[in-house]
């Protein structure tokens, strides 16, 4: 297995898949001659040509619409957002229209469309351009969320993103986006959408966490292992939806505690769901409440020491199960 | 005019001028598919309206009645493979292209014939075996979906082109804007035609466009093209859809039409066809002075293409298209509670009512 | 007091509002010479002229941006969204912008705008017609966001939106526009922002509804009372964010027991994070998991049949305060 | 020109014709204090790469170097109750509109000091007091923002303006369209000023707006006026925008100018000056030809306004003010962590750490 980028993965992914299937292109901001913004389509125009890895003017609605129009036809469209921030530009395409089409067409149509970018926070871009959105997707039917923590993850679920014949919303990080792990390099290696996978196995409590919050969730399981003798085990949805959430019962039926990460606002996250799912269906499984560590209930600041702050980062994970395992 | 060559492709070959030619040059069948187009759509839509008085429809029912030139003119130049879209007045668009008006009628009766099982209703008809991709209820939002459209059909090399229908106030819209742009940059095969009916809801249009005539909006994008038209008279916009068409096929080059037409109807069926921003005088007077249907019939006549039974056979067949279609929809059954779940998702999918199981 | 309907009551806020402060202006389509499309804001026009109540252009993203604009220079604007699926093209000026320019700028900037409309099902308008949005906007830290059920509550709570230096996501409900009731004839009359109401006391159960939800509440605790013996505490938040949590904890550790009534999808909607607050601060006194009834996990069908199957109706909210009562 | 009548109302007066007097009319002080804040804004963000290059800046920052005439042209002439509106570039302009060298520096270094207190960063700059509305990160959002401020003016009955900063991939989004179709149909006093650098980002402006010149978008708007002007020259730059100034407070029509410029860096801090889209050949030649400091100062001596001695003297001034700024930005406290919780609402609102303790 290589080690490569979680950049490089996505990259992978894209280019494999665009040479089983001549109906893939791929659009968005700066996707062409400039490689991507964050390099993710790197050398792709030069293989492809311009009809299949097209720079589209700054114009969200715009050419997330065309990725519709032409899954209508028949295409298998993956739209870049530059990051999700400017996808609220777009929202009207991929919620309203998007989401529904097939619904409202009462079957006939099929919307194979990916719709992929950097979600969550990047570094010092401040309030507009540090938004977490997955729990807005996560909340439309006819939609399916995929959010991955490492580059295997990366590459196999955007393989099944792009494969699926459904419209996809592929939330990436910035912030991630160098960070290093094996890749199978099989071709044929995918992930499907709708699985949790368990990061880390352990017993005492279960914490839950996707994207960028899993590799806090493994510093804090470390921490407290060595320092503190409890064992964590980390759970990673991975798909947001369809959300996998009988591996989570299953890990919170062992160990009766749980503390869920995310990197998103508190009010109505992805964590609140998971909090509904869990008392609902191990009510009688919990031995303390289900406690949350997520961002701040407020807008994300430039300060560097402010941002810092605003993470959901490894030390409060740490307080968060000491809290649920009544040690503090 | 075009033809293919011998790889297929459409080359432009040189044509007689039909500029002068009041008939464009075709022939009877196809003048009178023409008017009985507009004389379906005026009667179902007329029966809709009864039936949505009675109850048997519900929601929002956009009518189409008084512009049925429009569609007429634009659709019936079109080929298999080329693309129809529109907004959420789409009745007639869709029974042009070929829509079977029994799966209309029962679409607006919200039972399982209907041509979305029921599930769609008015605003949003599908007929994508047709190519007829829409019925969209978010104004100026099929803009760029069009362009999608256009975008596949030059990424497959095909000579099909999509004609896309917009009310007047979708120019003042972000999309529109987005679209033009983007259609007239990679020379997308698309036709914006501006059903331009004098208002958009209760606003006239230079309530809402600061702009003379609403096609002057294409000088904004080179390589577009605008051009105003009578949509009163289906000929005329046969006519430029026509050379629209061409320019489509033959150049990729994007279009825009405007076609003046009126709304005889209140903007929906839950809104009077009259109030503060036109009197019923008004309504009243521009039904009697251009009806589009009326005009074409007499065109006909003139020209001794058809006479007064022709009207009347035509009317009789689509009386009774229209009547199977109500009996048709009233004998189709609602759908099956489980309908409700299904066509979220193509493939499978964990069961929705985990976390509802009430219903 | 006068008995009025939720929509008259929503106008004569508007009408004692602009009266008493000239700043206020209202932009919207069809809200001047047409009175509104669902007659809202009728003979607004007539009293205050078109500069202060003012028909748009259908051009969402920019009348809502130019709210915010007028409200940074100091003016108080009312922008009607004709419903509440049409922000989505506005949701970038409410949410990258109105939200966050406080933040952004350092406490310099004030936002006094509201932002208001239908939300959730109308009749048989299909999917793209009839959704529920307030879990998104409750989800963003800088937006206030308020969903009354009654005439009283919709003519108090506008009153106190306009009022409010923030910007406010106001959502009313097109089916309950024409519903009457008594509302006082108090100019001064207002109902704060942030307050939860007890629509009706109970000991057995207490169930959370906001909105038209409230009115299926009360019916099922009707039937509950007379048909099944349980006495149900209905508790309206009224506003979403900030919302009221202490009085909703407060009837549950009275009752032990809780149901959360919601129109919206399931999926990370209100009820998820109200079950989130109640199990973190109040899981010693449950007696029961929290359950939610809520609309279904799929789009809006236009079907009557399929549409009123959507709802969560008495009926549905029965059984479920029944299944905490464990008494199905 | 204009002045104030007996009602305090603007009013035309006839002003000998200045289009021959290639310094505008304008006396020494005024041409002086507009060399002044072109060669700040170059110093001072000439620094700002400096410090960022030593991580004391973070984020995205974009420069505006060589671009300088652009803002000094357009902002020069305005007046204390005229709005003045951006994008993400926006040191140059919030600093010609009378920001605080001090706090534009500690708010790119992230201090409490900053204009913002250190919570916006570069790409949200603001000065409320001086009527400057931000600094906005969202392509193309600040034009219904400006349209507000327009609209204020309007309804307030004032005379002033707002102008409104734009990139050149501006025009070819929705809220281009909205916006300027509001401003044209309601006579808001906007002047729209594209900011055309050649490239958004790495994208050629013709691989992105099909237009010719990014003027022309006027067109499609009655009303509006569309004039593209050379934005390396601060004189012509001016002129442009003083006879928009005039049409605005006094007609109140809106008006689209393009000043056509060059960016000397990187997009932003984080992307190469060149690559494929541009040369590092291409950049050096620009700036070697055009620079619109160069260009100033020579015009300045050519007509004996100032000397070798006067650029010096404002070099040094300049430079002063810049390297107080790092040392205020370095010497103003981090935000304390309460920060995080402050500035989110205006008036009392419940504790936000109810729901997240940890921190
Ligand atoms: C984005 C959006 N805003 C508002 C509406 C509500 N609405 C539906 S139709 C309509 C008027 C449209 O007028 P026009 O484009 O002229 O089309 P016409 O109805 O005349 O065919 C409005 C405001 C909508 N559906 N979508
Ligand atoms: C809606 C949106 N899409 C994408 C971006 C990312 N982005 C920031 S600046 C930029 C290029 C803008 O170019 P231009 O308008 O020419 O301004 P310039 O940077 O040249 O001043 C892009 C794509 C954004 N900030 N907002
Ligand atoms: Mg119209
Ligand atoms: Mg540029």
């Amino acid at each position: 297995m290589a080690v490569i980028a979680y950049r490089e993965a996505l990259n992978q992914a894209l280019r494999e898949e665009m040479r089983r299937d001549p109906d893939i292109f791929l659009m968005g901001e700066e996707i062409a001659e400039y490689d991507g913004a964050y390099k993710v389509t790197k050398g792709l125009l030069e293989e492809f040509g311009e009809m299949r890895v097209r720079d589209a003017p700054i114009a969200e609605m715009g050419f997330a619409g065309l990725g519709v129009g032409a899954a209508m036809a028949g295409l298998r469209p993956v739209i870049e957002f530059m990051t999700w921030n400017f996808a609220l530009l777009a929202i009207d395409e991929i919620v309203n229209t998007a989401a529904k089409l097939r619904y409202m067409s009462g079957g006939q149509l099929k919307l194979p469309i990916t719709f992929r970018g950097p979600n969550a926070g990047a570094i010092q871009l401040a309030a507009s351009h540090s938004q977490s959105f997955e729990s807005w997707y996560a909340y439309v039917p006819g939609l399916k969320v995929v959010a991955p923590s490492t580059p295997r993850d990366a590459k196999g679920l955007l393989k099944s993103a792009i494969r699926d014949d459904n419209p996809v919303v592929f939330l990436e990080n910035e912030v991630i986006y160098g960070l290093k792990g094996e890749v199978p390099d099989d071709e044929d290696f995918t992930i499907p959408l709708g699985q949790s996978e368990v990061k880390r196995s352990g017993d005492d409590v279960t914490v839950v966490a996707h994207a960028r919050s899993v590799h806090w969730a493994m510093e804090a399981a470390e921490i407290l292992a060595e320092k503190h003798d409890i064992s964590v085990e980390v759970v990673d949805p991975r798909t947001i939806r369809p959300l996998d959430i009988d591996t989570i019962l299953d890990s919170v039926r062992k160990t009766n505690r749980c503390v869920i990460v995310e990197e998103g606002h508190p009010f109505c996250g992805i964590g609140a769901q998971v909090v509904d799912d869990i008392q609902r269906e191990a009510f009688d499984y919990l031995d303390a409440p289900v406690i949350r560590v997520t961002g701040p209930d407020a807008p994300t600041p430039y300060a560097r020491n402010l941002e810092q702050l605003s993470l959901p980062q490894a030390e409060f994970i740490v307080q968060a199960v000491q809290h649920v395992s009544y040690l503090e | 005019m075009s033809r293919r060559n011998e790889r297929g492709k459409r080359v432009l070959v040189a044509t007689k001028a039909t500029e002068s030619d009041e008939l464009l040059g075709l022939d009877r069948d196809r003048l009178v598919e023409m008017l009985r187009w507009m004389i379906l759509a005026r009667r179902f839509e007329e029966k809709a309206a009864e039936m949505y008085q009675m109850g048997e429809i519900g929601g929002f029912c956009h009518l189409y009645i008084g512009q049925e030139a429009v569609a007429a003119g634009a659709i019936t130049p079109l080929g298999d493979d080329d693309y129809v879209i529109t907004a959420y007045r789409d009745h007639a668009q869709a029974l042009i292209r070929g829509l079977d008006a029994n799966a209309l009628m029962a679409e607006l009766f919200g039972r399982v014939g209907g041509s979305s099982g029921g599930k769609g209703g008015s605003m949003h008809i599908f007929n994508a075996a047709r190519h007829f991709m829409g019925g969209h209820a978010i104004v100026g939002s099929h803009l760029p979906i069009a362009i999608g459209l256009g975008y596949a059909i030059r990424y497959r090399d095909s000579d099909a082109v999509c004609v896309c229908f917009m009310g007047d106030s979708v120019v003042n819209i972000g999309a529109f804007n987005e679209s033009l742009n983007m259609a007239a940059l990679w020379d997308l095969p698309v036709i914006f035609l501006i059903e331009n009916n004098l208002f958009g809801m209760g606003t006239a249009v230079h309530r809402a466009a600061a702009v003379e005539k609403l096609a002057d909006r294409a000088c904004a994008y080179a390589g577009m093209e605008g051009w105003t038209v009578d949509g009163m008279d289906v000929l005329a916009v046969r006519k430029s859809v026509e050379r629209a068409i061409e320019r489509a096929r033959l150049e990729r080059k994007p279009t825009l039409i405007e076609a003046v037409t009126y709304r005889y109807m209140g903007h929906s069926m839950s809104d009077p066809s009259h109030g503060v921003y036109r009197t019923k005088e008004d309504v009243l007077e521009h039904r009697k002075k251009v009806d589009p249907i009326d005009h074409f019939v007499d065109t006909l006549k003139k020209h001794a293409v058809i006479d007064g039974s022709d009207v009347t056979q035509i009317e009789e067949s689509v009386m009774a298209i229209v009547a199977e279609s109500v009996e048709f929809a009233k004998n189709s059954p609602e759908p099956d509670p489980e309908a409700l779940y299904t066509d979220i998702y193509y493939g499978d999918y964990p069961d929705p009512k985990r976390r509802d199981p009430w219903r």
